[in-house]
């Protein structure tokens, strides 16, 4: 009994404190009270790891896409999903005028409570206290519930009486229904080896992994999930590109803010269930169980996230087909194989492995060679144009970012920039007026009125600012080169009159002339910044 | 004492969710008090100690039949002129408090042979397992039969369905 | 006040009855499939109860109750699929308007 | 499994993330099908034309920045040609050699831009169009030294270019032409071979040649369907007859051609840029031209290869400084022609691909 084994046992013996602490209280009060403690453990736990998932996804992605992706907000942007919440909650909250009400409010809930009651049955450590309940039929338990937030989904489709969530809400239960037959599919090939439901005993019967036994029932898991949670390549109800957001288009604030709990509260789900039926749970040698168990779900979510990145998304009736003609019929022939293997040889020796890989290998290529998924179609290359490119994404993640943190840090424009703003020198000017008539848009107002001697003295030269398009007709049109383009970009004004530039500005000093139309200038510009090649090229 | 509770309220709820699934005139909302009903009902196989029934139950009646029905109303956009009555409605009514009259004097004169005392609720998974394969007085030939009306019904559904 | 089986008997027959009212009562095809699906269901009702309360080693009753669904299943799909289909040739679901046998 | 539902009318923008600007399309559909498309343009309509005949001959040039603003470049060049045309100016070789090298330069910018909206619509979620993004940056960096801008470039004159370029260019230049084909190589080693892709593109949207010819459609989306036409070749403008070069070129009309074609052009022009530094001569860039230009009266046509087509100018002149009527041939709306029956027939999805291998550009097609 030492520190680390209370850190190594931490859910368990979190577990033993609370029941002793509770023993003097009658049974069902006690066990009404844990249960509570429970419920809100995992309310607590989703909404929390939901947050750095967002944060997660977000600064991921932004790798793969040489960007920093958001870090402003506390330590490298953790809190950016906090300041997207308190965003989110602020804003108006605005009903459609011809939706459905009831419908409208309430689907955003339906489609969150099946994500947090998965929870219910994902152990994250053995013994007591590492899952609410050990459910006799947990994977089951699983399935049917993650089903009710189809409903939800169809109720915001239906309820916000828009035809984008509408084809949203079609092409959900198309997907969802289909994809949920290779699901459940592929996990009988795990029961099969397991021989339970129960989740616990899944990861207990674990020794070696099953994504090694079961090769081709986690490609077709993993591929499933992917398509019940919507994630790419099977974001088609979100298709942002062609049913602009799908469902959730007419939601507001708060309302977006839960299905997105919904939706990555689910991915969460998948990764987690993932880690469970094929990755071995929370076992691994060294660290505390529940480490692990959060290492290999990260590790699910990451690899969501490689994919979000790189694949383009399926058309419709493709998704459908995938369904339907390649992973359905590979989950059946799983089956079978896994139930002559567990005839065969009932404790599965290791040898097993081997044989299971290659027979995914030789699936995968059968039928990728000789059933299109429509007509034409066929996934000839067994998958190698998507590996090529992941390869690429992944490549990427080591390359510089080419982002610009722009207030702190800025690019020299080119030497000859026109910038937001002229700048005048009044004294060599002549008034000559040949910028005003350069100007394409008259935007120059000129006054002038005969000087004591010979020449010209300017009166009134005041530029139209707002109307301004910068092109420098007027800079390269003046003949004594009193006219510059400004350096600045940052120009900007609340107030229209201070759109129309006068002189006293145009000659403030804090303008900046830059060297456009005047080469003699150029030498004493500063350096332009140019794009470096990222690392790892040349 | 618990299980009083729960099935009290899920007895009233799926009651009620019934009646608004036939009283209800959208009847898109219609089919959302179904799937409340069907989850409900799963609520009481729970209180009767059937878990595994439970969790098909939803899977399949709130998985897979709703949906299918809610996908029905999109395709035939019967939503817009509701789900009314017919004029055999008092008819029904009556035909439906006679029936509901017969079935509870029934259920309250037969003496049922219930077994006393009731023995703890079990985990039913391996038991409907084996009640289902068992080789004597077992379920596998209906099993195999019911396999077949399925593949029947999704082969006759797809012809019914496909545009000709 | 303990449940017993005769609760769960009279759950079952009134939502049996709401089924056959709204079979009898409804215009709507997919309202009627609808009411037949809450009558399968308060059939399930019964047999579970009987399972549990008569033959509570056996789970006859639960093996039925898997019986009515797929059956339930099988039902609801084929059903869908006529009232679609008559949907289409007809522009209506309404079953007093379908009352030609032949179109 | 079709299943035959009652058509709606779906409306598609004006404000829609994938109609690239404020393009509107009024789609009929069956289920995902669509059965009937009306497009509506005009929201972003200037006047431009018209605009035209108010500003004198130079006074026009910023102007045509604003027509296709991903391909300015091209456009300035347009019109300095018809112009010069009209008024029958020489242009020093060295200024025709710098125009070679930004409208090479601003194809490449602009075909990146064309493939990386194209696989963003199909839902690559932005990766590709980031990794096209940082190539479009040098380019845009090269034309900010040459002329202080990075979008509107106002570069070309009437008789030639507004600066020469500066000592750090040409180095800069070679890096990027070092560069580049490995980054080409890059895109299609992400997205060329994807099995996603290809069916997403191969087949769908099948431009057939005859049609293609018809609709007068021209750029990349004719050459997709096979026809050997680029003005480049047929027409030599400026000094074009001077490189080695080939036209790639389609041989469906589908979706992937367009996008191959773009892609092969971007190698062409790499390749195009590389000899014109070789012979880059040194020299005047701009011949004495007057500041209010005064071409003799009558009319001109001037036309160029843009990034998306034929990008023609016809100027009228009744020899005052200001043309009398400029009318514009943009490629982008005369591509749209034939986008009914591109579309009509396939989904949703397929018509946002479709409609974004053709590669249009708001402020183009509505001047």
């Amino acid at each position: 009994m030492g520190v680390w084994d209370f850190i190594y046992n931490l859910f368990p013996r979190l577990y033993e404190l609370t029941s002793a602490a509770l023993g003097g209280l009658p049974t069902w009060a006690s066990y009404l009270i844990l249960g509570l403690i429970g419920i809100v453990l995992i309310l607590f736990f989703v909404i929390l790891v939901v947050m750095l998932f967002v944060w997660f996804e977000r600064r991921l992605v932004g790798r793969f896409q040489i960007r920093l992706g958001p870090n402003r907000a506390g330590p490298a942007g953790l809190f950016q999903p906090i300041a997207d919440v308190i965003k989110l909650l602020l804003k108006e909250s605005f009903t459609p005028s011809k939706a459905d009400r009831w419908v409208y409010f309430l689907a955003p809930v339906v489609a969150v409570v099946p994500a947090f009651l998965i929870f219910a049955v994902v152990p994250i450590q053995g013994g007591a206290g590492g899952i609410l309940v050990d459910l006799n039929i947990g994977i089951l338990y699983i399935v049917a519930i993650s089903t009710i937030s189809v409903v939800g989904v169809f109720m915001a489709g239906w309820g916000s009486s828009n035809k984008y969530s509408l084809v949203g809400a079609m092409r959900t239960v198309a997907q969802m229904v289909s994809y949920e037959v290779p699901l459940v599919l592929s996990i009988i090939g795990v029961v099969l080896i397991a021989g339970s439901l129960s989740m616990v005993t899944i990861v207990k019967e674990q020794a070696v992994p099953f994504i090694l036994l079961q090769p081709l029932g986690f490609l077709i898991f993993f591929l499933g999930s992917l398509a019940e949670i919507n994630r790419s390549p099977f974001d088609l109800l979100e298709a942002e590109s062609e049913i602009v957001a799908g469902f959730h288009t007419e939601y507001p604030g708060i309302w977006f803010a839960i299905f997105f709990l919904a939706e990555y509260g689910h991915a969460l789900a998948v990764s987690a269930i993932v880690t469970t039926l094929f990755l071995g749970g929370w076992m691994g040698p060294g660290l505390p169980p529940y480490l692990w168990f959060f290492i290999k779900v990260l590790l699910v979510f990451s690899v969501m996230l490689w994919l979000r990145s790189t694949l383009p998304r399926f058309r419709v009736d493709q998704l459908m087909g995938f369904a339907w003609k390649y992973l359905f019929p590979l989950a059946l022939v799983n089956i079978f194989i896994t139930g002559f293997e567990a005839i065969l040889w009932p404790d599965f020796p290791w040898p097993i492995i081997l044989v299971n890989i290659l027979v995914m290998g030789v699936l995968i290529v059968l039928w990728s060679r000789f059933f299109p998924l429509e007509e034409g179609f066929r996934l000839e290359r067994y998958g190698i144009g998507i590996a090529k490119g992941m390869a690429l994404t992944f490549k990427h993640l080591f390359r510089r970012p080419i982002t610009v943190q722009y207030p702190e840090q800025r690019l020299t424009p080119s030497r000859r920039f026109r910038g937001n703003e002229l700048v005048l020198d009044l004294g060599r000017c002549t008034g000559c007026g040949a910028c005003v008539r350069a100007c394409p848009l008259n935007i120059i107002h000129l006054e002038t009125r005969r000087g004591p001697e010979k020449g010209l003295i300017v009166e009134r030269f005041d530029v139209e600012a707002g109307r301004c398009m910068y092109c420098g007709l007027c800079v390269e049109s003046c003949p004594v080169g009193c006219l510059f383009m400004g350096r600045s970009y940052e120009r900007a004004t609340y107030r229209l009159e201070e759109l129309t530039v006068g002189m006293d500005r145009l000659t403030a000093p804090d303008r900046k002339p830059s060297a456009y139309a005047h080469p003699e200038m150029e030498k004493e510009m500063p350096e332009q910044t140019l794009l470096a090649p990222p690392k790892g090229v040349h | 004492m618990g299980v009083a509770i729960a099935f009290w309220v899920l007895a009233a709820v799926s009651v009620a969710s019934a009646l608004a699934v036939v009283i209800t005139r959208d009847i898109f909302r219609a089919a959302l008090f179904l799937v409340l009903c069907f989850l409900t009902i799963a609520g009481i196989y729970i209180t009767l100690g059937a878990d595994f029934l439970a969790a098909v139950q939803v899977l399949i009646y709130i998985g897979a039949i709703s949906v299918l029905i809610i996908f029905a109303i999109m395709l035939t956009r019967e939503a817009q002129r509701g789900s009314p009555s017919n004029r055999l409605r008092l008819p029904a009514l009556a035909i439906g408090v006679l029936l509901l009259a017969t079935l509870v004097f029934a259920v309250l004169v037969t003496p049922w042979n219930v077994v006393v005392p009731l023995p703890e609720a079990e985990p039913t998974t391996a038991g409907i397992a084996a009640r289902l394969f068992d080789l004597e007085g077992g379920f596998v030939l209906p099993f195999e039969i019911v396999s077949v009306l399925l593949l029947a019904a999704a082969i006759g559904a797809i012809v019914l369905a496909r545009d000709r | 006040m303990a449940i017993g089986l005769e609760h769960y008997l009279i759950l079952s027959a009134i939502l049996f009855s709401i089924g056959v009212y709204g079979v009898l009562a409804k215009r709507n095809a997919v309202a009627i499939l609808m009411s037949i699906e809450i009558m399968l269901n308060a059939v399930n009702i019964a047999m579970v109860a009987f399972s549990r309360y008569i033959v509570p080693a056996l789970l006859t009753g639960q093996v039925f109750a898997i019986f009515i669904m797929t059956v339930a299943a099988a039902e609801a799909a084929v059903g869908l699929a006529i009232i679609i289909a008559i949907y289409r040739s007809r522009q209506t679901v309404d079953v007093e308007k379908i009352n030609l046998m032949k179109w | 499994m079709e299943l035959k539902t009652e058509p709606f009318v779906l409306n598609m923008g004006p404000q829609h993330p994938s109609t690239h600007g404020v393009f509107r399309m009024r789609l009929v559909l069956d289920g995902e099908v669509i059965v009937d498309v009306e497009p509506v343009f005009g929201y972003l309509h200037r006047g431009i034309e018209k605009l035209a005949e108010g500003c004198n001959y130079a006074q026009f040039i910023p102007y045509t920045d604003r027509l296709d603003y991903l391909a300015s470049m091209t456009n300035n060049f347009a019109y300095v040609l018809t112009v010069e045309k009209l008024a029958g100016i020489k242009v020093p070789e060295r200024a025709e050699y710098l125009r070679v090298i930004m409208a090479e330069l601003m194809r490449i910018a602009s075909h990146l831009m064309a493939v990386g909206f194209l696989l963003n619509d199909m839902g690559a979620f932005f990766t590709p169009l980031m990794y096209m993004f940082r190539e479009r940056e040098k380019i845009l960096d090269l034309f900010d030294m040459v002329c202080g801008q990075r979008l509107t470039y106002n570069y070309m004159r009437i008789g030639g270019v507004s600066h020469d370029i500066p000592e750090e260019f040409l180095p800069a230049l070679r890096r990027f032409l070092s560069e580049m084909p490995h980054f080409i190589d890059e895109y299609d080693q992400l997205l060329a071979e994807n099995e996603i892709l290809l069916a997403r593109t191969k087949g769908i949207g099948i431009l057939p040649r005859e049609l293609a010819i018809n609709s007068s459609a021209s750029g990349p989306v004719l050459r997709a369907s096979g026809v050997n036409w680029d003005i480049r070749k047929v027409d030599p403008y400026s000094v074009y007859d001077r490189f080695q070069f080939d036209i790639p070129l389609g041989t469906v009309g589908d979706t992937y051609d367009r996008y191959r074609v773009r892609i092969e052009e971007m190698r062409q022009s790499v390749r195009i840029l590389k000899q014109a530094i070789e012979q880059l001569p040194d020299g005047e860039i701009r011949s004495k031209v007057p500041a209010r230009l005064r071409p003799p009266a009558g009319e001109a046509y001037g036309h160029i290869e843009g990034p998306k087509g034929e990008l023609g100018f016809y100027i009228v002149s009744d020899n005052s400084p200001n043309p009398y009527r400029l009318r514009i041939r943009p490629p982008a709306l005369l591509n749209l022609t034939a986008l009914r029956d591109l579309i009509v027939g396939w989904k949703i999805a397929d018509a946002v691909v479709i409609f974004g291998s053709i590669d249009i550009c708001l402020g183009e097609v509505d001047r």
